[in-house]
């Protein structure tokens, strides 16, 4: 074997308290090494280390070696040539690593200027082929990244990362934001760029079944150290480290594969079949009409969200009843965020009706409305933003129960303490800003503000994208535990199918804005009715390699354009 | 050590030709003889010739002399003037001056849109009170021109002055008919050795050449630059730089405004610019004037004349007394026919605050009065000056609030308003023509209480009012001389005012401007006569 | 559409707010103790001749009466007097000043392109002083450049505009010698003696207003520094002078951009002071005659002018907004 | 620790203990401002040490060829400690420090109030948008475009001489300074609005006051903070103008924009009398400045960023 394309070697990252320590592993040309490893561990600090992009608190002892030279005591001028150009970088939260003032295609063809000789028209002519490379349309050149969905800009992100065809790509957490189609798309990307030109990556994430599919070597953190590195078969089989072991342990995976072929249903109305409690669309230009439901906490009657001509949902009616969890899934860029901002009254509603228990939020002013709102906790799909930047941790999380409560003073941190500890934060965090924690403990800070008023309707939007299964298995546990106990309604937005199965008491699929499917978790994840919904089956990957493997060619057979 | 320099010592002699500058602060001016209250030796005597005029030199009491017409002839115990007009005398545009021109220029006076100029003759020409302009078709009947040269006013009383009175701006000659526009002042007809070629509005004027113009029958004009140019808009201290540092241009300029007191001091320490400096020896009268409808108790009144510090004033003024001018203590000003120097109140220049007490106390104020309002106006260095006079009268237990107000402001409540709120102010006088009666008359007559007036102490007294009638219609310059230093000692026992100093004028110019004088009237240079050297 | 009622209710606005300011300035000249026909009475000033002047002037009128008269003159046009000495201001006529025997609008006019070659000069310079020099000591924050930016910066707001012109010319106009004290050439005649006369003025005026911008601009970009998107711009190789000129630049801009539209339109109103030691026959010097002289119809026609500015100025400023950030965008 | 919870952001008063600790400019800063203060409130207790007062006349301390100060320096001397006003020959060390009073303490709190009112009224603007926001625009540009001169001497004669001359002087200038502030607030506020912590906040029902007192300050106290200090002198030469038209503190009650605007006459000849109170005025907006800077960097949690 050659020498490594990348070596680290000792190296650790301090922010006067360590973040990570003596951290050392190597990635060879041609190879994919998954990081994985607990939120916080210190994954993501490492990768930044190595690009010199960690804010001025903290300091990198060690060194990084890149074909040999040293990363830490580059020169500036040749750093920034192995920025972008040699080494791609994605990172973890793509909805503020993007200019908000700058178009899309400007910012992606700065990037391919940056390194390349070209002309503005041989620059734009790049920016288009590298957003379809991430599967979107050459329209979305004219976008700012505010009017982006959060996956369409992850592969914003990703096409920058990738547009000067780097030897070497750092992509952190690449696929949270992604469907599983999309996300099948996206890993079929980065095996090609290894393919094509022995590009070696390096990929931190929590998703086994990304690592079962696409990694050959791993590499686990936990508590800012490597616990265990290996090849993945050898990892996945036989984990050594008692951490490695809680975590795959922890992986959750769908159930059972869909069968092969449709099951049949009844048409009950043009355009729509039904089985049972189970609809789905036949024409693609429909939407499922809503089941009745007992007791509906959260109404929404032909609800459809506008920007400028461009409809982003269309025509929705949904209803969630108390103590029930509706998952919403589907594609993309399909409207979810759009729906959970009409709800909570972010985004315009351009037609429908949005009530909560019986009352129409659009037409509510004033007290009743404050009193309205107390009543919805919200998990942003965007942690990072939702995030008073000057604000500690510790007030942020009080912000709902100062705002509604009666606690103060002590009982407050008291409360405060509480919920830190019911999301798995070390008490300690109280005291951060948020741009001093990692992505997955900034997500449950969201989530901790959003169940400090005990909600009538909760609306979590990708709420455990950033935590690794370990949290994520525990944090699943107090979801449901405090639906139990307070059988609060909640509209859970997510792309992982197998928690989507392990927590929803129903599903709604959403396809291009419009109900395509929704019925009992179960059923639509076993027996799904809609071909879309089908296809995101099919493409979820599993924690195994060798299972997965067969997933992806079968995946692949069954021919993921749409 | 008295005896300020009128002339910068070493002017080398004047000669025909070259440009003169003239930097002047405002950004107007005003060349329709109608509006203007310009003195007879200053910018609109380039232009504009009038009936009589001003023979204004160095060390000489300045006259009344014929300018385009003779001094006139009292008749009917002068009520009755008659005035002659030199023979050939023409317009810049070539047609001849004749009496009826200046008819015609008095007569547009009257008209609502030209009024804004020095106005002593309306009310005294008969008819005068109800005219309002040849434009509305009538004329001036009280204004005769039997001939082409000339002129009878017959005037509602006697008046001694009137061939001062002539020497206003009024007694320019409009040629007949014309004038009507209202920037009359923007295209004048010249009488004067100069035309007005060039106005640019803020920038600057360009005076060139009559052609038109007789030198041999104008005794007060010396016409010997080829062109003047005003520049206008400008800042006082940069014009006070510009003349310090004497290059280029700036050689051949004047400065309109007098030299502040900052100025001053810093000319003492240049000698290249002190020797171009020119003090007038005298001055308007400075005074402090006390309200009488306020402060009624003359006694009370008469204890300011110890109280105040005129040392002081003079050093807040100009810096030190040599510059100031000399301490007052008459009404009449030096340089005016006629006058008498007196002093009712005798004591130190700088006061006496203890016999200032005692008279207060005498009047009924034994421990001082409080919360005096004294206005003053911020143009002039107003404040500096009344605080040297707030911190003189402290000194006698007397307290003062100054209340500084911007000119305008000032004015409307000074001498617009009817009845004042104020106790004291500071103001200057500097009568428009050299007789006492300019001295007095405007000051202290009780008609020129308020509504424009300039009667600041609001002095009302019915006797004065009529000695000053009967010192008007004195015909005979000395016995109306007497008439008026008896005046001034009359009113000064009632102290409504405090005389402070006789204001020296300073001006500064460059070093190629010659001929450049101030005379003992008025206490402004002579632009006339000024001239470029080689 | 949204664009078109946005204008609408732009311009309704504009009218509105320069509706009010006259009205206002009419209200409080009448407050103001003073009488203007008194500057037209002459001296010696009787009751008859203020009376006269005032009837003139159209003073004698209730005050109402006189701002619907000039409200109606914009669109009508007046005559003043009558017969022979009538004065006629034609259409649209913003007033007759008395004191100036001119046509409102034309002295501004005459005026203008003093004004707007000083005030436009100055705040490019400034601007780009100003902005530059606080990039760059946001960058090197807490070094000497840093300590010395910030007392030049202070001083410069410190320092009276007059004594810094005064100085000015002491030192370059009249020791060195290298640049003219004063006055105004039209650019028509000559641009290069247009902007050698102007550029000591220019530079005072910038020194004086470049602060605002140096602070401003050295804060607001120390915030953007450690916002996500210059991390991106960083790891994607860009050169530090885009990632600084461009990307953290952009974002800077907004609050900077609502200052100069602040600036600009009061100082296009006149600077007063600059124009005053440069001998610059500028819009400033008009208002403050007019103020002091009371004259209404000149205070009312400058009044007008610069308010007319200054709404500009900020109805560009908030269409900025939405350029420069489109998050802002105007719904 | 409970304090934190539901203040403010960041406590300003920890953070300016915190600066105070680690940044020694922003110490400097503090430490005029507290000398000037002192200045200011035992302004008797001073001259008196000195022996002299800012309203007796001395024109004995005076050249009189000229009525500058006589000797150098503008009469430096044991007796004069920043030598005499020219003309006047008062004590300049007395005028400053009795100056200091009037205008310090003026141009702060006109500053003060005019922060105040256009935070306030701008944040509202910006967060509200709508018919608000058109109201306040067109009521600061009415305010812009007024011509204040007119206002100001109109003022000066109608404020009776009895209504406190500080508090009307505080009252106009800060008014008088709130919509360039406010414009600034608003703009700011415009982009702020649109970020999800805003809209996390207003989901969870927080009413625009808490918004505003929470979410909205914290993020505009960096331009609100540079404005409001290099606002300080330019108020303080408002003070002085006004003192022309009437309105201000009226003579010879000493401030420092009066000192300073008649001083600028005598910068040929007495340099000094320019540059004792014009020093202060440097000093204090110097010393606001660097303490707005320090305040600023203590207030941005990401003060460290990497360069
Ligand atoms: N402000 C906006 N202006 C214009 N288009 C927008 C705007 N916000 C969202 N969109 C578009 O609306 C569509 C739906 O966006 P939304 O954020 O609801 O998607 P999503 O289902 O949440 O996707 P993801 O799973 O990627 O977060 C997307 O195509 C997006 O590009
Ligand atoms: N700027 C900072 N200041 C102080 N501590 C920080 C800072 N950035 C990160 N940390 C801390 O360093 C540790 C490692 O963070 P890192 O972002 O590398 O975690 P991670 O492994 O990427 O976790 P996740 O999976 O949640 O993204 C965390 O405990 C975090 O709180
Ligand atoms: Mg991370
Ligand atoms: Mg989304
Ligand atoms: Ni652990």
């Amino acid at each position: 074997m050659t020498s490594p394309l990348l070596v680290l070697d000792g190296v650790s990252v301090a922010f006067g308290i360590p973040a990570a320590t003596e951290v050392s592993y190597s990635v060879a040309a041609g190879e994919v090494v998954a990081v994985v490893g607990e939120s916080g561990s210190g994954k993501t600090v490492t990768a930044m280390s190595l690009l010199g992009l960690l804010p001025g608190t903290a300091s990198v002892t060690g060194r990084a070696l890149l074909a040999g030279r040293d990363l830490f005591t580059l020169p500036a001028g040749e750093l920034r040539a192995v920025r972008g150009g040699e080494v791609g970088m994605v990172f973890q939260e793509p909805m503020t690593a993007l200019n908000p003032v700058f178009r899309i295609g400007d910012q992606l063809a700065e990037v391919v200027r940056a390194h390349r000789e070209c002309t503005a028209a041989q620059a734009k002519q790049r920016t288009v082929e590298l957003l379809a490379l991430v599967g979107l349309p050459a329209t979305a050149r004219r976008k700012y990244p505010h009017e982006m969905s959060g996956g369409q800009l992850q592969r914003v992100v990703i096409a920058m990362a990738v547009a000067n065809e780097p030897t070497l790509l750092i992509a952190d957490e690449p696929t949270t934001a992604l469907d599983v189609t999309v996300q099948a798309e996206i890993l079929q990307l980065l095996r090609d760029l290894r393919g094509r030109l022995d590009a070696a990556v390096l990929l931190i994430t929590h998703d086994m079944g990304v690592v079962a599919d696409l990694a050959d070597r791993v590499v686990v953190m936990h508590d800012g150290r490597v616990v265990e590195q290996g090849p993945v078969a050898e990892v996945f089989e036989a984990p050594r480290h008692e951490y490695t072991k809680r975590l795959l342990s922890a992986v959750v995976s769908l159930s059972t594969p869909p069968p092969a072929d449709l099951p049949d249903a009844t048409e009950v109305s043009p355009g729509v079949v039904a089985r049972g409690e189970h609809v789905a669309v036949t024409e693609p230009t429909w939407s499922v009409p809503d089941v009745p439901g007992d007791d509906p906490v959260l109404t929404l009657a032909g609800l459809s969200v506008s920007y400028g001509r461009f409809r982003a949902v269309d025509d929705v009616s949904l209803h969630v009843s108390r103590g029930e969890v509706l998952g919403l899934v589907g594609e993309s860029g399909s409207g979810k965020s759009s729906i959970a901002g009409a709800i909570t009254g972010l985004t315009a509603i351009g037609g429908g009706v949005v009530s909560l228990a019986g009352k129409d939020l659009t037409r509510l002013r004033g007290r009743e409305l404050k009193r309205a709102r107390g009543r919805i906790g919200m998990v942003f799909q965007d942690p990072a933003s939702s995030l008073n930047p000057r604000a500690k941790i510790a007030r942020s999380i009080a912000q709902p129960l100062v705002l509604h409560g009666s606690l103060r003073g002590a009982e407050l941190t008291a409360k405060v303490d509480e919920l830190l500890d019911a999301v798995q934060l070390s008490t300690s965090l109280r005291e951060r800003y948020p741009h001093e924690l990692s992505g997955g403990q900034r997500q449950r800070v969201g989530i901790a503000r959003a169940i400090a008023l005990d909600p009538e309707l909760l609306i979590a939007d990708e709420p455990t994208s950033a935590l690794d299964v370990s949290v994520q298995a525990r944090i699943l546990d107090l979801f449901r535990s405090l639906q139990t106990e307070l059988r609060f309604a909640c509209l859970f937005i997510s792309h992982d199918l197998a928690v989507v199965e392990r927590l929803a008491d129903r599903v709604a699929v959403l396809h291009g804005g419009r109900v395509v499917e929704l019925g009992p978790a179960r059923d639509v994840l076993t027996e799904a009715l809609h071909p879309y919904t089908r296809r995101l089956l099919a493409a979820a990957p599993v924690a195994d390699p060798v299972l997965q493997r067969a997933r992806r060619e079968a995946w692949l057979a069954l021919g993921h354009t749409e | 050590a008295n005896d300020p320099k009128t002339t910068g010592a070493e002017q080398s002699k004047a000669e025909q030709g070259g440009t003169l500058r003239i930097l002047n602060e405002g950004q107007t001016l005003n060349y329709d003889p109608a509006k203007s209250s310009s003195l007879p030796i200053t910018s609109l005597g380039f232009v504009h010739r009038r009936l009589t005029g001003w023979l204004n030199a160095e060390g000489k009491q300045v006259e009344v002399v014929p300018d385009l017409g003779d001094t006139g002839k009292a008749s009917d115990g002068g009520k009755t003037w008659t005035f002659t007009l030199k023979e050939g005398q023409k317009f810049s545009d070539g047609t001849p001056i004749r009496s009826k021109d200046v008819k015609w220029g008095v007569e547009r006076t009257y008209a609502p849109a030209f009024s804004g100029g020095l106005a002593y003759h309306k009310q005294l020409l008969v008819g005068g009170a109800d005219y309002r302009g040849p434009f509305e078709g009538k004329s001036l009947d009280s204004i005769e021109t039997p001939d082409d040269k000339t002129i009878i006013f017959h005037l509602v009383r006697p008046y001694g002055d009137w061939p001062w009175i002539t020497s206003t701006p009024a007694f320019a000659p409009v040629p007949e008919g014309k004038g009507a526009e209202a920037d009359y002042s923007e295209h004048p007809v010249a009488s004067g050795p100069y035309q007005l070629s060039e106005y640019q509005r803020g920038v600057k004027a360009t005076l060139t050449r009559n052609p038109n113009w007789d030198k041999g029958s104008d005794q007060i004009r010396g016409g010997l630059p080829d062109q003047i140019v005003f520049q206008l808009g400008q800042d006082a201290s940069v014009v006070s730089q510009r003349l310090v540092a004497d290059s280029g241009d700036d050689k051949d300029a004047f400065g309109s405004s007098f030299a502040s007191p900052a100025q001053l001091a810093q000319l003492q320490g240049n000698a290249s610019a002190k020797q171009r400096l020119v003090t007038s020896k005298t001055g308007a009268l400075a005074y402090l004037a006390l309200n009488t409808q306020k402060l009624t108790n003359p006694k009370v009144r008469q204890a300011f004349q110890y109280a105040v510090d005129k040392t002081s004033y003079q050093i807040a003024t100009a810096g030190s007394a040599q510059l100031a001018g000399d301490t007052a203590t008459t009404l009449i000003t030096q340089g005016i026919a006629g006058r008498e120097q007196f002093d009712l109140y005798p004591t130190q220049p700088a006061g006496d605050p203890e016999k200032a007490k005692q008279l207060l106390a005498e009047g009924g104020f034994p421990n001082g009065l409080e919360n005096l309002d004294f206005v003053v106006s911020k143009s002039n260095d107003g404040p500096t000056k009344a605080q040297a006079i707030q911190a003189s009268l402290a000194k006698a237990n007397i307290k003062v609030n100054i209340r500084v107000l911007d000119a305008d402001a000032y004015e409307a409540e000074t001498n617009l308003a009817k009845d004042a709120v104020y106790d004291l102010t500071l103001a200057s006088w500097q009568p428009d023509f050299p007789s006492a009666n300019a001295n007095i008359q405007p000051l202290f007559a009780s008609s020129e209480i308020g509504n424009g007036g300039y009667n600041t102490s609001r002095y009302s007294n019915p006797e004065v009012d009529k000695l000053i009638e009967a010192a008007q219609s004195e015909v005979d310059p000395a016995a109306a001389g007497k008439k008026w230093v008896e005046l001034d000692k009359k009113i000064l026992a009632d102290s409504p005012v405090v005389p402070l100093i006789y204001t020296r004028n300073s001006f500064l110019h460059g070093s190629k401007v010659a001929n450049f004088f101030i005379a003992d009237f008025p206490s402004y240079p002579n632009y006339l006569q000024a001239g470029i050297a080689k | 559409m949204r664009a078109l009622r946005f204008a609408a209710s732009r311009l309704v606005g504009t009218l509105l707010v320069l509706l009010v300011v006259v009205f206002i300035t009419y209200v409080v000249f009448y407050l103001v103790p003073s009488d203007p026909a008194q500057l037209s009475c002459g001296r010696p000033c009787t009751e008859q001749n203020l009376a006269l002047a005032r009837e003139f002037m159209g003073l004698d009128d209730p005050w109402w009466r006189q701002f619907l008269d000039f409200l109606g003159g914009i669109v009508t046009g007046r005559t003043f007097g009558v017969g022979a000495t009538s004065i006629h201001c034609s259409v649209p006529c913003f007033g007759y000043s008395f004191q100036q025997n001119t046509d409102v609008v034309v002295l501004i006019t005459e005026r203008l392109p003093v004004t707007f070659s000083l005030g436009l000069g100055a705040a490019v310079i400034w601007l780009v002083t100003g902005v530059g020099a606080g990039v760059l000591v946001a960058l090197r924050r807490g070094s000497a450049l840093d300590r010395v930016t910030l007392a030049g910066s202070v001083a410069g707001v410190s320092a009276p505009v007059y004594l810094v012109g005064l100085l000015g010319i002491l030192v370059l106009g009249f020791t060195l010698d290298v640049v003219p004290v004063g006055g105004y050439v039209p650019f028509a005649e000559s641009p290069v003696d247009w902007a050698w006369h102007l550029v000591l003025p220019w530079l005072v005026l910038a020194f004086s207003h470049a602060a605002v911008y140096v602070r401003l601009t050295r804060s607001q970009m120390l915030e953007t520094l450690g916002e996500d998107y210059i991390r991106t711009a960083r790891a994607n190789g860009l050169r530090e002078s885009k990632v600084i000129g461009k990307h953290a630049l952009r974002n800077v801009l907004l609050p900077i951009v609502t200052v100069f539209g602040l600036d600009l339109g009061t100082l296009l109103g006149g600077a007063v002071i600059t124009e005053r030691v440069f001998s610059l026959p500028g819009l400033g010097g008009l208002l403050i005659d007019a103020v002091t002289q009371r004259d209404l119809p000149l205070l009312l026609g400058c009044t007008l002018f610069a308010a007319f500015l200054i709404v500009l100025a900020n109805v560009l400023v908030d269409l900025c907004y939405g350029v420069l950030d489109p998050r802002a965008r105007l719904t | 620790m409970s304090e934190h919870v539901g203040a403010p952001a960041r406590s300003v008063g920890a953070a300016i203990r915190a600066m105070l600790r680690r940044d020694h400019w922003a110490l400097a800063g503090a430490v005029t401002i507290v000398v000037l203060g002192i200045a200011a409130v035992a302004a008797d207790l001073l001259t008196a040490i000195e022996g002299q007062d800012p309203y007796s006349y001395s024109t004995g301390a005076l050249n009189p060829e000229t009525g500058g100060p006589a000797g150098v320096l503008g009469g430096v001397s044991g007796a004069h400690w920043f030598g005499v006003e020219p003309l006047t020959g008062r004590d300049l060390f007395a005028i400053v420090v009795h100056g200091a009073r009037t205008s310090f303490l003026i141009g702060l709190a006109a500053t003060a109030v005019s922060v105040l009112v256009g935070v306030l009224i701008g944040a509202g603007a910006g967060y509200l948008g709508g018919w608000y926001d058109r109201v306040v625009t067109w009521t600061a540009d009415v305010f812009l475009g007024f011509p204040y001169l007119v206002f100001m001497i109109a003022l000066g004669a109608v404020v009776p001489s009895s209504v406190s001359r500080p508090l009307l002087l505080i009252l106009v200038i800060g008014f008088f300074g709130w919509p360039s502030i406010a414009r600034i607030v608003r703009s700011q506020v415009l982009t702020l609005k649109k970020r999800n912590f805003v809209s996390a906040a207003r989901i969870l029902g927080a009413s625009p006051w808490q918004v505003f007192r929470s979410e909205l300050l914290p993020n505009l106290w960096a331009p609100v903070i540079v404005l409001g200090t290099l606002s300080i002198p330019g108020k303080i030469g408002l003070e002085a103008a006004l003192s022309f038209l009437g309105v201000g503190i009226p003579p010879p009650t000493p401030s420092w924009g009066r000192a300073i605007s008649t001083a600028v006459d005598w910068v040929s000849t007495d340099p000094m009398f320019l540059f004792f109170p014009g020093v202060a005025l440097f000093l204090a907006t110097w010393a606001f400045t660097v303490f707005g800077d320090g305040l600023r960097d203590a207030l941005d949690p990401k003060t460290d960023v990497r360069r």
